[in-house]
């Protein structure tokens, strides 16, 4: 099985490495970004079948370690 | 006073519909029924909710010091060499050659502790904002740690993110860290302290200061965009007036060090023209203090239109904006006819910069936001009638002084100083300094790399630098506030005579528990009163500092820890020590007499598990004597090595020598106490300094006129570390110990 | 003999690179803005320094790789101009294409500020000349993403082609074949993540790097 | 519109983040857990409607910016 892990900065927690990257590419001509957020995917891959079992293992995961729940959020997706 | 309440009432009417202020609001915004009562009246009238959370910031423990305030005035704060002491965002020192020094201290104790990364590194560029506003550039930064018991299971992570949140934000804006120190201790498993210094360097008669000027005068903002970040405790309030939504809550602050460096940059190229008249970053309560700060200080009246803040979300209210900690921010007071000249060197930088207000002569404070009024308060209670608190407090009883005969001397001296060479407030920090950037700027020429006793950062283009250092030992002034209080100050200022450098002034962050306990109170009245006593034998004033109160948990307040950052002058690069210059064939020479101090001691602590007795005590007059005496040798190049004794006695003092030097060495068993009394005794006011043959004689003697105790104490060659039959270990082994431990703890 | 040195955003070892390149040719270099869109004239050295230029943001040297000055540069590159890039210099020299590879995180995962000794592989580059018959120099390392990354087609060509300038003696940051420095096919174009413009100065950080100053401006 | 790119680092090429993750987790007693891959995911905000015209112009920024395809790869989904 495959967890994939996506971790962003909580709503109206500063994002730099957004601000610069939007600035970034307004500065190579692409003005039709507005905006641009940067956040952490995680890719894990597990032994075992039980997906349940899984997620509730990888929610345990992001919260104990992947995350650092203070600022950011984070949202599971189990695969085959 | 009549006259201000009389014209809020005219303007009452104008003001935006408000909220009901209940006794929950008053209370949650800490204010107590005495201060909500001098509000009314200055007022005259209700206050709103912006009001409110305006007065509830000024007069807050944070901003107004009103536990503090009547004790820090007891300070020794001028001298010779000040040019700024207490009052502004850092103190001012001369160095000659129209150069100044400006520096201070802060604490980020408890964002730290919550989010240990961000908590350190808005730390960091907090402190280094109160420099530069004031038109320095940062040339070093310093930090002092303390954490839990190792063992505690948060210690590791609080480690870990504390000190890359440091790095990462002194290594991003170039600013070298140089120093600082580390302690654990089960006293901070609740509640750990992370205070951060800066030291910058300016032109001395371009000093910038934070008083606003005028009237009708721009005011700027530049930096950051506002957002919800840290908003002041009042997080219930706040979301009354907004719904309760996820995304409105106040959130913890983010540091932007790239931000924060091209905010140094812009702000510095600014001050090199005259545009400025008055400039004040934004730390703690940002746009109310800053705004509040300058007013009062400049004795004018301030107007906002909070329309023009940059925002960097939708719907910020008055009340969030005012009380917002988003960082890298910075308020200015712009002279008329150059607001395009600051546009454009603020453009130029890629920041965000928006005039925002303007200088009145009413003396109030008044923020318009979408057409309407939403504070129209008068400046000078916010400032003058804040709380200056007499907190009862009780003097700290004193602890039994101990006799080394009554305390056991150990039976394996191999084994003791191995357990105190890799204790945790003994063992090498390298895992954490490594992860700084000690040598950006091209000017450090000592740092912890060194493990020396003060830094030393050359200033740029000369050949003079600045030495500096922090210290505290939370152990002495828990036993013994006062007798703590002096040796912290007595610490700084021989650490800077170690390297050589003339001690000029301190900065300090006072850490407490919770002043309204009297025991508490006791503590810092304590520590003040003995840091002053040692300020003013020294001639070593206060210029700057913090106070950091209610670091507790359940009851359980963190050991009294004031912190103390000096700093001092080398003259010329010619004379300097540090303590790795010893050599093969030196005399190991010991100034200061040695009585064998164990109470309160590392000894005591890590070989016995004791954590009792009195303190060393500190003769401010000895040190003197005695310092004064090692900067003249440094100077006459009579020494090849210098160290303070200091934590773990003679013994680790040596060894830290004989590590920083790559060289063993011998020691000498006593003659008048017993080996633990000497090797491991904390007496104070002594250095360790290691001679050439041909010097021994004439230092010995010269001392001897001057009446100061200096004996030999033992010899410097070969790969050992030994003692007269006490012990005999490598130096590899040593330093094995030395450097593991840290890296074992955060590997395990 | 003229140098420049690229000032980006959040450049912040511009300062150790002026001061070095002042200490050894006598003469300040022109302080070039990256907004700049051509070099002042008759530059025979650009420096492109240490720092964390947009604070490293997106990764390191991304951001600065696509600036104006940058385009000029590595126009002028192609024609023989020289240039070295020390640190986050050397990051925007590969993302920029003048270089092959790429730095990624150190692999201990931190921030990793030492002395650090390292090997002279290629003894006659214009880098190195100066040093003889040294084998080993000191410089300082100050990074965070230092680890040497390239196919191992490119590693063996650069090894193959003497383009592997420094290795280093204890690898700090888990570089593929422990590369510190390396040049291109020309030998005009430089890149390491050690600083030796922070060791031209006996009280700061050595004096090891001083000879590789000599040793470029010595061909120009 | 939102761009929604991925960015994770080449098969081949070593991975000292993702490493330190599952080695982290393994430590924490997260046995299950048998390799890790650490990526990063950018949201930009987009003015415009065509989604074909969007998906070029980003896939154009990746190239130019977001990505370093020496080391990286990427993948682009646009929504609204
Ligand atoms: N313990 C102290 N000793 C001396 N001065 C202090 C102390 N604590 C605070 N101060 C001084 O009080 C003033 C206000 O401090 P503070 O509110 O921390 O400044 P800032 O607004 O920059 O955060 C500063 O000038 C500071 O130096
Ligand atoms: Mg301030």
């Amino acid at each position: 099985m495959k967890a994939i892990i996506k971790i962003g900065l909580k709503p109206g927690v500063l994002d730099p490495q957004g601000r610069a990257i939007a600035r970034g590419l307004n500065d190579l001509g692409y003005n039709d970004v507005k905006d641009a957020r940067q956040g952490k995917i995680i890719e894990l891959d597990l032994v075992g079948e039980d997906k349940v079992e899984a997620e509730k293992q990888v929610k345990s995961m992001c919260e104990k370690l992947l995350a650092n729940t203070v600022i950011e959020n984070f949202s599971i997706q189990i695969e085959d | 006073m009549a006259k201000s309440s009389s014209k809020s009432k005219a303007s009452q009417k104008k003001l935006a519909p408000k909220m009901k202020i209940t006794p929950e609001i008053i209370k949650e915004h800490g204010l107590s029924k005495d201060e909500y009562k001098i509000i009314l009246d200055r007022l005259g009238r209700e206050p709103n909710i912006n009001e409110l959370g305006i007065f509830s910031v000024m007069w807050s423990e944070h901003c107004s010091y009103k536990s503090s305030r009547r004790h820090l005035g007891k300070f020794l704060v001028t001298g010779e060499k000040v040019i700024q002491g207490p009052g502004e965002n850092a103190g001012v020192i001369d160095i000659g050659d129209n150069d100044a020094i400006i520096f201070k201290m802060e604490s980020h104790n408890h964002p730290s502790y919550i989010e240990p990364y961000q908590g350190a590194a808005t730390g960091v560029g907090g402190i280094m904002r109160d420099v530069f506003t004031m038109g320095a550039r940062p040339i070093a930064l310093m930090n002092a740690l303390r954490f839990g018991e190792p063992e505690h299971p948060k210690t590791r992570t609080l480690v870990s993110g504390v000190v890359a949140g440091i790095g990462g934000y002194g290594n991003c804006v170039g600013v070298p860290t140089v120093g600082g120190e580390t302690n654990f201790h089960k006293g901070y498993n609740g509640n750990i302290l992370v205070n951060a210094m800066c030291v910058g360097l300016a032109d001395k008669n371009k000093v910038f200061y934070s008083a606003a000027k005028g009237v009708g005068n721009p005011i700027f903002y530049v930096g950051s965009k506002t957002g919800r970040d840290g908003i002041h405790g009042a997080t219930m309030a706040s979301a009354e007036f907004d719904d309760d939504s996820e995304d409105k809550r106040p959130t913890v602050q983010v540091g932007d060090p790239f931000t924060e460096k091209l905010l140094i940059e812009a702000c510095l190229e600014l001050m090199d023209t005259d545009a400025i008249i008055a400039i004040q970053d934004m730390g703690a309560a940002g746009l109310t203090s800053s705004s509040v700060e300058m007013a009062d200080k400049g004795g004018v009246g301030i107007t906002l239109n909070l329309d023009k803040v940059p925002q960097r979300e939708t719907d910020m209210t008055p009340y969030e904006m005012m009380l917002s900690e988003s960082q890298e921010r910075m308020l200015m007071v712009i002279k008329p006819g150059k607001e395009k000249l600051a546009l454009d060197i603020f453009q130029k930088w890629e920041l965000d910069v928006a005039e925002i207000g303007v200088t009145t002569d009413t003396g109030r404070l008044t923020l318009k936001h979408k057409g309407k009024i939403v504070c129209d308060i008068p400046v000078a209670p916010l400032a003058d009638d804040a709380p200056n608190l007499d907190r009862p407090f009780v003097k700290t009883p004193p602890q039994d002084v101990l006799n080394a005969e009554d305390i056991i001397e150990t039976q394996d001296y191999n084994d003791a100083i191995k357990r105190m060479i890799s204790c945790p407030d003994i063992a090498s920090k390298r895992w954490i300094w490594e992860q700084y950037d000690r040598h950006v700027m091209s000017d450090t020429i000592d740092s912890s790399q060194s493990g020396g006793d003060a830094a030393i950062v050359r200033i740029h283009g000369s050949n003079k630098a600045v030495a500096i250092t922090t210290d505290v030992t939370p152990r002495y002034c828990l036993a013994d506030p006062y007798e703590g209080g002096k040796q912290c100050v007595a610490e700084t200022w021989r650490n800077l005579t170690c390297v050589g450098a003339d001690p000029i002034a301190i900065t300090d962050c006072l850490n407490f528990g919770n002043p309204e306990r009297p025991e508490i109170m006791g503590q810092l009245v304590g520590c003040i009163d003995g840091m002053n006593e040692a300020c003013r034998a020294f001639d070593y004033p206060v210029v700057s500092g913090n106070v950091s109160l209610y670091n507790e948990t359940n009851g359980q307040a963190i050991p009294p820890t004031p912190a103390v950052g000096g700093v001092g002058l080398i003259p010329d690069l010619a004379y300097f020590s540090s303590l790795e210059g010893a050599k093969k064939g030196d005399t190991l020479i010991l100034i200061g007499e040695t009585k064998g101090w164990l109470g309160a001691s590392i000894y005591l602590r890590e070989i016995l598990r004791r954590e009792d007795g009195a303190p060393p005590p500190v003769n401010l007059g000895l040190e003197k004597l005695n310092g004064n005496y090692v900067r003249r040798l440094i100077r006459n190049r009579r020494v090849n090595a210098v160290h303070d004794c200091s934590d773990g006695g003679l013994a680790v003092t040596a060894i830290e020598m004989a590590l920083a030097s790559n060289i063993g060495i011998h020691l000498k068993n006593p003659t008048h106490i017993s080996g633990h009394a000497w090797y491991f005794g904390e007496d104070q006011a002594r250095y360790l300094i290691s001679v050439e043959p041909n010097s021994v004689n004439p230092v010995i003697s010269t001392a001897q006129g001057l009446n100061i105790h200096a004996e030999i104490v033992g010899s410097v060659g070969g790969d050992m570390v030994s003692g007269d039959n006490a012990f005999d270990i490598s130096l590899s082994q040593l330093r094995k110990l030395h450097e593991d431990w840290l890296p074992n703890l955060m590997n395990s | 003999m003229r140098t420049a040195v690229i000032v980006f955003p959040a450049s912040n070892c511009d300062r150790d690179a002026a001061f070095a390149l002042e200490k050894i040719t006598g003469i300040a270099p022109e302080m070039v803005w990256h907004r700049e869109t051509s070099l002042p004239k008759n530059i025979d050295f650009v420096v492109l320094p240490g720092g964390f230029s947009y604070g490293d943001y997106l990764r390191s040297g991304a951001i600065a790789a696509r600036s104006p000055i940058v385009k000029d540069i590595v126009e002028k590159a192609g024609k023989g101009l020289a240039v070295a890039g020390f640190c986050n210099g050397f990051q925007i020299l590969t993302e920029a294409g003048l270089l092959p590879g790429a730095l990624m995180r150190n692999k201990g995962l931190k921030y990793v500020c030492r002395p650090q000794k390292l090997r002279i592989t290629n003894k006659t580059s214009r880098f190195t000349k100066q040093y003889g018959a040294r084998e080993e120099v000191i410089f300082p390392i100050a990074h965070h993403d230092g680890n040497y990354f390239a196919d191992d087609t490119t590693l063996n060509m650069l090894e193959k082609e003497g383009r592997v300038v420094f290795k280093y003696t204890g690898n700090p940051n888990g570089s593929a074949r422990d590369i510190a420095g390396i040049c291109n096919r020309e030998g005009n174009v430089f890149g390491m993540m050690p600083h030796p413009e922070r060791a031209v100065d006996a009280l700061h950080g050595g004096t090891d790097g001083i000879d590789l100053f000599k040793s470029i401006l010595g061909t120009l």
